[in-house]
């Protein structure tokens, strides 16, 4: 397990990648890792505007000779989000990361694993599967989107694929890009097509996860989602983030998350 | 060098800096961020006989300088507590208040029975001012007469330090202060958080799962400080732990000048989990500038006009 | 087109944005900013009888998403308030609700009967709440008592419309609002400032003059919210004015919802002079967003778990 | 009279003055005046933090090709100043002017009237003093800080002065700089040597605006004074910035004021 850190970083790049979203690049001199599907809480703003920190998934984390970089993929919804598109390059934000539990890497390394992301659900996801490609691991990988302006990373996407070997499955829900319909059901395709997968790595929208946990569970096969719950704190001393569990528990969803197997969320898609 | 020795009536603390009730987990999630016996104290989540499941989400919403939270108490129970967390806490050495909470009286005088098992918890601060929780908690914390009861069910289990935590949406806030000490209160926390709510507007819900939350953050400061110097005037004798939006030393400070002899710092943490430390040093540098040799002696300094 | 015609009780406003008292002067001073026609109504700087200094200075200071001020409702008394201003209000075609001030309750009528001699003004709203006046105010606001009597007294004045503007300080919300309603008024305005402190940790004194002040701003809407739903909850059939901390068209559909007929822009209009203006486009461009077509139909539509 | 505008400006530029103090340049494509003493409400932060407006006297107003540029001096000293100091350039930013009544130049002009400016109370005795060279009007102007290096813009207070052969005299408390002592005592030592001022102009702490005043009642001279008062609206709806007149009248300083004679200031230095 990795030591959280709270540290200042500097923004050293901002990519627009859609008419929505935004890539980050945060520069430490320390060094700091991650695993993905783990999270940052990022302090927005220089003030008390907005007062409380942002969490966002790491979507990489680079070890240089001047220190460590590292990479958060960003929609714009709100004040804080706002705020991060027009910060200043050069400006010293707080990042503490890394915080809570990630994705199984080597349960997924074991099979081939099915990669699936929607919208800005994308940051951990594309994380885990370079992770994976640097294992060597063969995965599919499924990236959906409203419409074809929001599919994310899309030639980044390819070429990681490019180097196990395995597909790339595009799709928007306006059909503008790739397979028309939701991410989901290109999974069910293949899947009814007798293409297997024991293991998937989901993130996105909470009806797309739901959808993931649905097919996984008839499917018989491990699904692991990542959620995103409102978060005060993200270290688990506000109890708001909490999910509740198939047996009635109610866990932090920033410290035994954000990343849950399906299987354990029965309760959440219950009500 | 400046001296951060002080007390709350018979309680000796390292400093004034206490991590509040609900906002540091049980004292043991951020040592590594927060050092607990590096603080005055540690104030835990408030503790019932059971565990409890607390309410359903969405629980926390951002306001203006604030946040709202209706966690609705969920904790560990306090056996899990003095089993699991108080011995780590006490290896360290670090100072531990109890925050006690239940839905009929004797469920807090229980907690307190359970603890006083355990050497190493300094002290009680009975929540009954939670405004969040449908049984229990408000009641108490708003009719002088059970609020005097409850005080005084709790003082006869125990001798250790008891501070009763005032909740701020009480109709009277001093004969509420009156009653607690009338029930053989040592110290007063104040305040709690104050009732409120948020709306969405496209769902034209509210945003918290239970509708009504508690207010928190540099937004409730000025009825914080209010409150505090209200109860300090009234009942000088009185020692006062003060707590609302609470985000820097100088914060602090101000707290100390209208009559707290302690503070606790609460949301500040969510923002900076360090933050109680910074607050510390912050002290440090202010006193420092302004010649202040003792902490202590900034307590209750305000020169009213 | 979106259909903002509404009303309190029987009054009939063009809008339901209008300019909180104290915080727009006697409806004159920003015509070049915002126009006070174009509101639903101005309310006026609170009146007495007779001129009134106020308090010393200073008598405002900012906090986190907020301010306290404790202006001591200075103000040029209703005589020059009929003679000066409510002419050209009238020729503006502004709709005019006097805010009355009285250290006894009687004063409170003597307002009232100045003001019924000029047709043009539409209805008062009664002040019992300001949080930082010795005399007069405080009382008349906490004691339900004191303020059905005090209602009575000014509703016997006069015919036209009359709200009660409610301390959001008092003890019982309900008891009070209700004793406001038994003395005869037609709607209720919530809320006032809450009665906050800041403190100059150098001087060691409180910043403002008087020590005590009224806490306004964002920092205290998600309060307001909570206690116009309260209200509304419990009185339905009660028309309810909703105020504070609204900045945006969002936060007033917040009102809206939480059954307010009306809302107020006060510390809003500091930082921004034309933001009532701004307030109603946001409004239209959210009702056409979500289908609305009429605002008043967003009146307590808020839909509690 | 100027009709007054809330104006979206962008900062063109910053320059330090001193260690505390710096200069913006808002440039604006609407025309736009304001008279030396008046100021305007500046929005500080882009959110609700700081949540109001800050006054800043108007050190000048440039009109050129591509609209108007207006001048501050500033000086950090919270949070709002802090923020503008490291506001982007570029940023756009709310500015309503102009505000208040100025000094009154055209009986400066009749005289040679000493101009008196202590600190940060520069920005608008600068601006009068080049709109009344701009009239070649003579005087002379006394500038004072508590060390050199807090005497701003002094270079370009000699430029004016040249332009009108008066005299300009800089003072520190410490002795860095100029004559030591209090600006107010270069100003006394002056006119007992015999040289005669019917009116000054001056802005600054209020030490030295009360230092001011009790020698203009001596001289019997006609003392304009620009008042700092804590302001909320900036626009007479508040009432929180109220000066206390001989009279007993509370009025406000952002309408009847900031400027205001110094024989109508009694009550103020009476308490
Ligand atoms: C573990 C985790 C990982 C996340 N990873 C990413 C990521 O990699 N990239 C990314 O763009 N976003 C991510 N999010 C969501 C992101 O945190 C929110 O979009 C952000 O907090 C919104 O802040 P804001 O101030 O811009 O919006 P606000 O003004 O706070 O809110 C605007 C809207 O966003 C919604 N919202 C607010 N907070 C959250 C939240 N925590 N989760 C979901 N919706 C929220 C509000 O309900 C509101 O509708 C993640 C969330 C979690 C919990
Ligand atoms: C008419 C007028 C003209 C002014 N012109 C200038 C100018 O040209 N250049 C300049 O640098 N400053 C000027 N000021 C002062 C300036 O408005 C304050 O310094 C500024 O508001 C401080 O904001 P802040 O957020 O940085 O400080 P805050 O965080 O608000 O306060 C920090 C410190 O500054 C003090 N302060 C706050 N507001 C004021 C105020 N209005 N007046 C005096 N002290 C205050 C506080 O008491 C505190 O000690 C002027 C003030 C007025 C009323
Ligand atoms: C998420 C959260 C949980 C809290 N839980 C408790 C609690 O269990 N017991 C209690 O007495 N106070 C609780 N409080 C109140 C705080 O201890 C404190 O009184 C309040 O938040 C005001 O201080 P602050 O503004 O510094 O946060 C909680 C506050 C928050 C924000
Ligand atoms: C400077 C100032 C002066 C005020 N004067 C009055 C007044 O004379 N009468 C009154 O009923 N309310 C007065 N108020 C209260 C406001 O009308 C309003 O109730 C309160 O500020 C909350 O709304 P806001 O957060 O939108 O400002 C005043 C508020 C401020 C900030
Ligand atoms: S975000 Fe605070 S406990 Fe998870
Ligand atoms: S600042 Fe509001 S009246 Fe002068």
């Amino acid at each position: 397990m990795i030591a959280r850190r709270d540290l200042p970083v500097r923004l050293v790049e901002r990519r627009d990648l859609s008419p929505t979203c935004f890539s980050l690049l945060l520069a430490s001199p320390e060094g700091v890792g991650a695993e993905p599907g783990q999270f940052g809480m990022l302090a927005c703003g220089n003030g008390l505007d907005p007062l409380l920190r942002r969490p966002f998934s790491i979507a990489g984390v680079h070890a240089g000779a001047t220190g460590t970089t590292v990479e958060l993929l960003v929609k714009e919804v709100g004040r804080g989000t706002a705020w991060l598109r027009r910060a200043p390059l050069g400006a010293t934000l707080e990042l503490l990361l890394p915080l809570g539990r990630g994705f199984d890497l080597d349960a997924a390394a074991t099979v081939r694993p099915a990669l699936v992301a929607g919208g800005i659900g994308l940051p951990p996801v594309l994380f885990a599967a370079e992770r994976l490609a640097e294992r060597a691991v063969r995965f599919d990988l499924y990236l959906g989107a409203v419409t074809a302006a929001e599919l994310l990373e899309t030639r980044r996407c390819q070429a990681v694929i490019d180097t196990v070997g395995g597909e790339l499955i595009l799709t928007t829900d306006d059909g503008t890009g790739g397979e028309t319909g939701f991410v989901t059901d290109a999974l069910r395709r293949r899947s009814r097509q007798g293409r297997v997968y024991q293991r998937v790595l989901a993130c996105g929208p909470d009806p797309m996860l739901q959808a993931v946990a649905r097919w996984a569970s008839e499917a018989g096969a491990v699904a692991e989602l990542s959620l995103e719950e409102p978060m005060a704190c993200g270290v688990g001393v506000c109890l708001g983030c909490v999910v509740e569990l198939a047996d009635g528990r109610r866990v932090t969803s920033c410290k035994e998350g954000p990343v849950f197997e399906a299987s354990r969320l029965a309760a959440r898609w219950r009500s | 060098m400046v001296e951060f020795l002080t007390s709350v009536g018979a309680l000796r603390l390292a400093n004034p800096i206490l991590a509040a009730s609900g906002t540091f987990g049980y004292g043991l999630d951020l040592c590594d961020l927060c050092p607990p016996e590096r603080l005055g104290a540690v104030v835990s989540k408030g503790l019932s006989p059971a565990p409890r499941a607390g309410n359903p989400t969405p629980r926390i919403v951002e306001t203006a300088a604030g946040m709202i939270n209706a966690i609705g108490l969920q904790n560990i129970g306090v056996e899990a507590f003095c089993r699991e967390a108080a011995p780590e806490l006490a290896r360290r050495g670090a100072t531990v208040i109890v925050n006690v909470f239940g839905e009929r009286p004797h469920a807090y005088r229980e907690v307190i029975e359970r603890c006083e098992l355990v050497d190493s918890i300094a002290g009680y601060e009975l929540n009954v001012s939670c405004p969040n929780v449908d049984h229990g908690g408000m009641e108490f914390g708003h009719d002088p007469k059970q609020l005097a009861a409850l005080t005084a069910l709790c003082r006869g289990a125990t001798r250790r330090p008891l501070w009763v935590k005032l909740s701020p949406n009480a109709p009277h806030l001093i004969a509420t202060a009156q009653a607690a000490v009338d029930g053989g209160a040592d110290a007063l926390t104040l305040i709690n958080t104050l009732r409120a709510i948020a709306i969405d507007p496209i769902r034209r819900k509210p945003v918290l799962a239970t509708g009504y939350g508690g207010l928190s953050g540099p937004a409730i400061k000025p009825v914080a400080l209010r409150m505090v110097w209200e109860v300090h005037r009234s009942l000088p004798a009185v020692p006062v732990v003060g707590i609302g939006g609470i985000e820097s030393g100088r914060d602090a400070i101000e707290f100390l000048l209208a009559g707290a002899s302690a503070v606790q710092v609460g949301t500040a943490i969510f923002r900076h989990p360090s933050a109680p430390l910074r607050i510390l040093s912050e002290i440090e540098a202010f006193c420092s500038s302004q010649g202040v040799r003792e902490v202590r002696s900034l307590v209750g300094g305000l020169q009213w006009p």
